[in-house]
């Protein structure tokens, strides 16, 4: 059956709600409204509003709250509405969400998940185009994970959801309308493992959420260029399994990676030196990244030309051909 | 000297007036209310707050339509609050600043900004399109509160410059949940910085009523805990709007610091074009803030005191029209913004890295234009 | 139903009692308050407190002893704070919470935490050392304010697990300033969370005296904008701070909500052991605070009530005695942390990238072990 | 004359405040306490409280009315407390400090400067050690600087106040006591250039803020061992002059970057990321990075076994040289 990557997350939300009564959601509208996207469409209306409630106007309230139902044995989704406004609740989830369970050496454990609807694409005002995951997959004592396609949305938040960790979980809302013939529920492979989506022997391209299928039609219009690219979805920003890039790059011997985050220090900045490092003598070019500008993110008219595209893609892979 | 717990002076007159102030009744009768006269108010005046509520609403409109019609992302309408913004910014000098969220449509009317400007923002021709210095106008500011802060930094300097200026700063009830707009109190207060924060409180921050937000009797007896005084005024009577920012902004002006105005509203529309309000409340509830739109009230009142005849109406929807025409016609021809200035205003300095990607932009679009001719030729 | 700014009920209810709450005067004098009673303290209650507050003296001189030996990092001095802080906690049940800043030596006395675990923290062994599981205390936090929300998110989850659980969170004058308190009082109020709000007004928040903090009428007046009610006491009575707490947390316990409460004390020390307040502060204002001392006002109030004899007082002094000895023997011998234990805690899961790292850090250890070996062989 | 870094910074301010009338300085406890480091010491004596003051405890509001005060005209300097304290200011850096001049299409510029003593090694407590300057330098819109030496603070901190560009300015705080013989007022290289401290043939290092002086003295010790180390301080991490380390990578093939923050996605893998692209062929052994671990900063007593010293550096050396 073909299902949505937006259904696949409200599904997941319903089956862990269902699973266990410690999960409840919070946040922004996503009680009555059941989200501005409604990725928790009828929750409320299923479980009552203590398991799925709308919040006043303040995120680093809802993460700060999220911490303390944590601490007394919840397992707390919370939503930040838009990637842009993640940001006020910054400090509880660096000083806090991350470190806490380390001070308590132990002790305390913060099973939270933040779901936060991230990327550009959709012709969006300011501050709703956002990619912030560099600066979580920065900080220890996080997990960072996007999926990228709808089965793994649905696995990749089931897990997230039931890890006694602290996870970010980027949704790439360019793709909550992405479909896939799937059944739910789905196990996909866990967090912590890049995944091979397209075999390929000329270069590899690496990806997580929204530039994953971006990736996948730059493979396919790369065939007319006679080239063959193997395309890898990263998944997990942290735990980061290099190895499988590693071995896909003994193969290629050619890497680039994508993402729409500025490129400065975005997460291809990481995975360039990481695989630089590990596969010194496999690699016949340096790591290319293609990346967003690195510019804020510009009016909705314009964002085509900042953000990747097949066109840019190709251009990447033909440079490290050029090695 | 330290505080050792005694008694306190008597802060009473922190707390918000009960009842909330009005002016004009439902029918567009005119109260006096002490301390809130509007005596210095000339039959012109009159006629400009009617005339910029009624553009207001008319360019509003239009912005809806032109979102209906795929020229604008996304549009968040004014309609219902046409008496607040406007009786707010209008007790304001020329001199004075407004700092406004995404719905001041109606202010930004006030202090002259082109609406066709301002929708660019809306459109996604640039970030935004309006120069502020042009009219004392921040920028719309879209994460929620922030704006309090900068207009309270704003005030201080003029403060320490020692300058007549009064800032005034919009946000919503959503609005007084977040950290920022309390920090902003905080320091316009503790700075007596010539401050007015004017909170219209439209019922909702989407989807979430007042009665999930806070639990405060009212929005404006949040002021006392900054030791600044509490308005709270009928937001959809635009007399009383104007007064009792009228009496904050003298406050200011004369150097006697900030205040809180609170003025009850209604988002007559839906939050913003891609919302759906019919989720989360009813039709009975709309009828019922229907029958006190704030335009139909102050129509009654100038029309009692002869200072709205048809002539004068029908001159001022043709004008409206007008306007609402050309801005019609300046969207649909606005032009798309240049690529490359994603790289022009980012840093006032030059940045090689940035040099280097504006480099790779233009040879892609070069690319692009000569297949295109390609193709053409 | 929407708010169409009518009238609304009298909230005075909610202003903080003026005068402030004291139950003993300077000299120790006992006076009825209506409302807050300590009827419910048994003799040896009054003893207890007396204890706390005086083991709490004692521990906290003997850690600034420990920073001066260059046994502990850094440390914060509750020298003053003692009937604020012990008063307070002593209101709580033994089921209930605590969330303290990084000051609170004397809640963390009453709640039985060992005080020598406690000062691992500023040791620096740990970056905690204590399990907030066994004595329903949580973790000291220094990022001002933020532990609210912790506190009123706890909070919120024993309300809807229908638990009969309260929550107190303790912070400082400074900290009501941060947006993180205001969004948890709001939060409390809204969910009518069982969370108490023990604001020590101890006048300074480093150099920063409360002056330049806020200019509310008194942080107990910040209660109103969240509709909860404001409490007020003198922090240097330690029966006015326990009745005041008593009955904040009686209304949390029946389901009431939240609350506020503000105990005026003083900082008898500097802001930590690394801070000059010579700088900031004059001796008479410290000896005016002398003279208000918590612990000789509560002796006199005992030796009055025949509750203290000298056997009794060189008892608990040689106790106290006692107890700072091992808690000095117990740091002076405390082990230094283990390095590899960066790696155990941070996450719940194995990552593979942190097991390298601590693989590295390993043979590190291993090199520098062997290295050392040579040297001695 | 010999001076500390801390000296240097206070006279750079001062000199600022005599300069241009439009500078102020405010943040918590800077003004009749000159700042916990007395880094703005005798400001409020010399220049009054409307110049230099203390403000509320509330790092989003001296962030936020910083942007108010530069808007009307003036030059703030805010002084963030501890770099674990600069997370509450986040929103307002990220979505407007370093936005507001593109999206007004430069009609408004932001001359602001954010000192942030930062970094560890002075035994202090959590929240108290923490190098941020990562989530500052992905963040497109703003300049990131760290000076190494007292000469290179007192001019960068007086460029960074009179760029019209907001400025990150990182303050390594454990070499506030630092010492250099020289003569004040000093202009040394501008923004946006490495500087090569040290020349070398054998391998470079390249560190900024608190890790040039370890990188230094890792060369000395590196003789011993027969290794000419080049040193490399960066400065500025935006802009970044990456063609200084290029040039350098030339003449030695071989690379370690040095920081103290966690290695993953810490400034290192931009430098890795980035040499590795430019210099692929003249690089002898991957660009190695020495970075604290990817875990929380931890307790004083254990910070020694975090931080990267003379010994893991020469470490990483030896490993590059193995290729
Ligand atoms: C920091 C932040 N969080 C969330 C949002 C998403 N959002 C946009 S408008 C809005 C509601 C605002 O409500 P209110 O302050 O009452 O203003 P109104 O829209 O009613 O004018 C929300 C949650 C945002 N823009 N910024
Ligand atoms: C978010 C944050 N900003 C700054 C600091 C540095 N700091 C530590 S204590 C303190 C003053 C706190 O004052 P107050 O809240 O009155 O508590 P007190 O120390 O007086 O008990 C400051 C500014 C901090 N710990 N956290
Ligand atoms: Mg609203
Ligand atoms: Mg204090």
């Amino acid at each position: 059956m073909a299902i949505t990557m937006a259904q696949a997350l409200n599904q997941a939300l319903h089956d862990a709600f269902e699973a266990d009564d410690k999960v409840v959601l919070f946040g922004e509208d996503v009680g009555t409204l059941g989200g501005v996207f409604r990725i928790s469409d009828k929750l409320q209306e299923r479980f009552g509003d203590k398991r799925c409630f709308d919040t006043p106007l303040a995120e680093s309230g809802i993460a700060g709250t999220a911490i303390g139902m944590a601490m007394y044995g919840y397992r707390p989704i919370i939503e930040m509405q838009f990637d842009g406004f993640t940001y006020p609740a910054f400090e509880q989830i660096v000083s806090h969400v991350a470190k806490m369970r380390n001070r308590s050496r132990g002790t305390v454990t913060l099973p939270i998940t933040i779901r936060i609807p991230f990327g550009g694409g959709i012709g969006a005002v300011e501050h709703h185009s956002e990619s912030p995951e560099a600066y979580f997959a920065h900080t220890a004592g996080l997990k960072v994970v996007s999926p990228g396609t709808p089965s793994d949305a649905y696995s990749l938040l089931t897990e997230s959801i039931f890890s006694d960790d602290p996870v970010i979980f980027f949704e790439p809302k360019r793709r909550y309308w992405l479909k896939e013939d799937a059944t739910l529920p789905v196990s996909t492979e866990p967090i912590g493992t890049c995944v091979v989506r397209r075999q390929g022997s000329t270069a590899t391209l690496a990806a997580y959420g929204p530039m994953v299928k971006t990736c996948i039609e730059t493979a396919e219009a790369a065939t007319a260029e006679g080239w063959d690219l193997e395309v890898i979805d990263i998944r997990s920003l942290t735990p980061f399994d290099h190895a499988t890039i590693v071995e896909s790059v003994k193969k290629t011997g050619r890497l680039v990676v994508v993402h729409e985050a500025s490129t400065k220090l975005g997460f291809g900045a990481e995975v360039a030196a990481r695989i630089q490092q590990e596969a010194f003598y496999h690699l016949e070019a340096p790591v290319l990244r293609v990346g967003g500008f690195d510019v804020p993110y510009p009016a909705a008219m314009l964002e085509e030309f900042f953000l990747p595209d097949v066109d840019r893609i190709l251009d990447a892979v033909g440079a490290t051909l050029e090695y | 000297m330290t505080d050792t717990g005694g008694s306190i002076p008597d802060p009473i007159e922190f707390l918000p007036p009960d009842p909330p102030i009005q002016i004009l009744d439902d029918d567009g009768n005119l109260a006096e209310v002490e301390g809130y006269s509007v005596d210095d108010l000339t039959d012109e005046d009159f006629q400009n707050l009617y005339r910029h509520m009624v553009v207001s609403r008319r360019i509003d409109k239009q912005a809806i339509n032109l979102q209906r019609q795929g020229q604008l992302g996304v549009y968040a309408s004014l309609l219902g609050q046409e008496a607040a913004q406007v009786g707010g910014a209008y007790a304001l000098a020329a001199q004075d600043w407004v700092f406004p969220s995404y719905r001041e449509m109606g202010a930004a009317v006030v202090r002259g900004v082109d609406p066709a400007q301002l929708l660019h923002q809306f459109r996604g021709t640039w970030l935004s399109g309006y120069d502020p210095y042009e009219f004392n106008f921040g920028l719309l500011s879209i994460p929620i509160g922030t704006q309090a802060l900068h207009a309270t930094g704003f005030a201080m300097a003029a403060k320490f410059d020692d300058r007549d200026l009064v800032v005034m700063v919009y946000f919503g009830d959503g609005a007084t949940s977040e950290g920022d707009p309390h920090e902003a109190l905080n320091f316009a207060a503790v700075y007596d910085a010539p401050c007015v924060f004017f909170v219209q409180n439209n019922q909702y921050a989407i989807s979430t009523p007042l009665s999930e937000q806070t639990r405060a009797p009212t929005i404006a007896h949040k002021a006392i805990g900054y030791g600044m005084p509490g308005y709270r005024c009928d937001g959809n009577d635009v007399l009383a709007s104007y007064a009792v920012t009228r009496r904050a902004v003298k406050r200011a002006r004369d150097g006697e610091g900030p205040s809180l105005i609170e003025a009850v509203t209604y988002r007559m529309e839906a939050h913003t074009t891609a919302d759906d309000p019919t989720r989360y409340r009813t039709p009975e509830e709309m009828d019922e803030w229907e029958r006190r739109d704030p335009i139909a009230r102050f129509e009654k009142f100038l029309r009692a005191k002869g200072l709205l005849d048809s002539d004068l109406k029908e001159q001022i929807d043709a004008d409206v029209e007008k306007m609402a025409t050309r801005i019609r016609e300046e969207i649909y021809e606005a032009p798309h913004g240049d690529p490359l200035e994603l790289f022009e205003h980012v840093y006032v300095d030059p940045i090689p890295a940035l040099a280097e990607q504006r480099e790779m932009l233009s040879r892609e679009l070069q690319a692009a234009g000569s297949s295109t001719t390609d193709e053409e030729s």
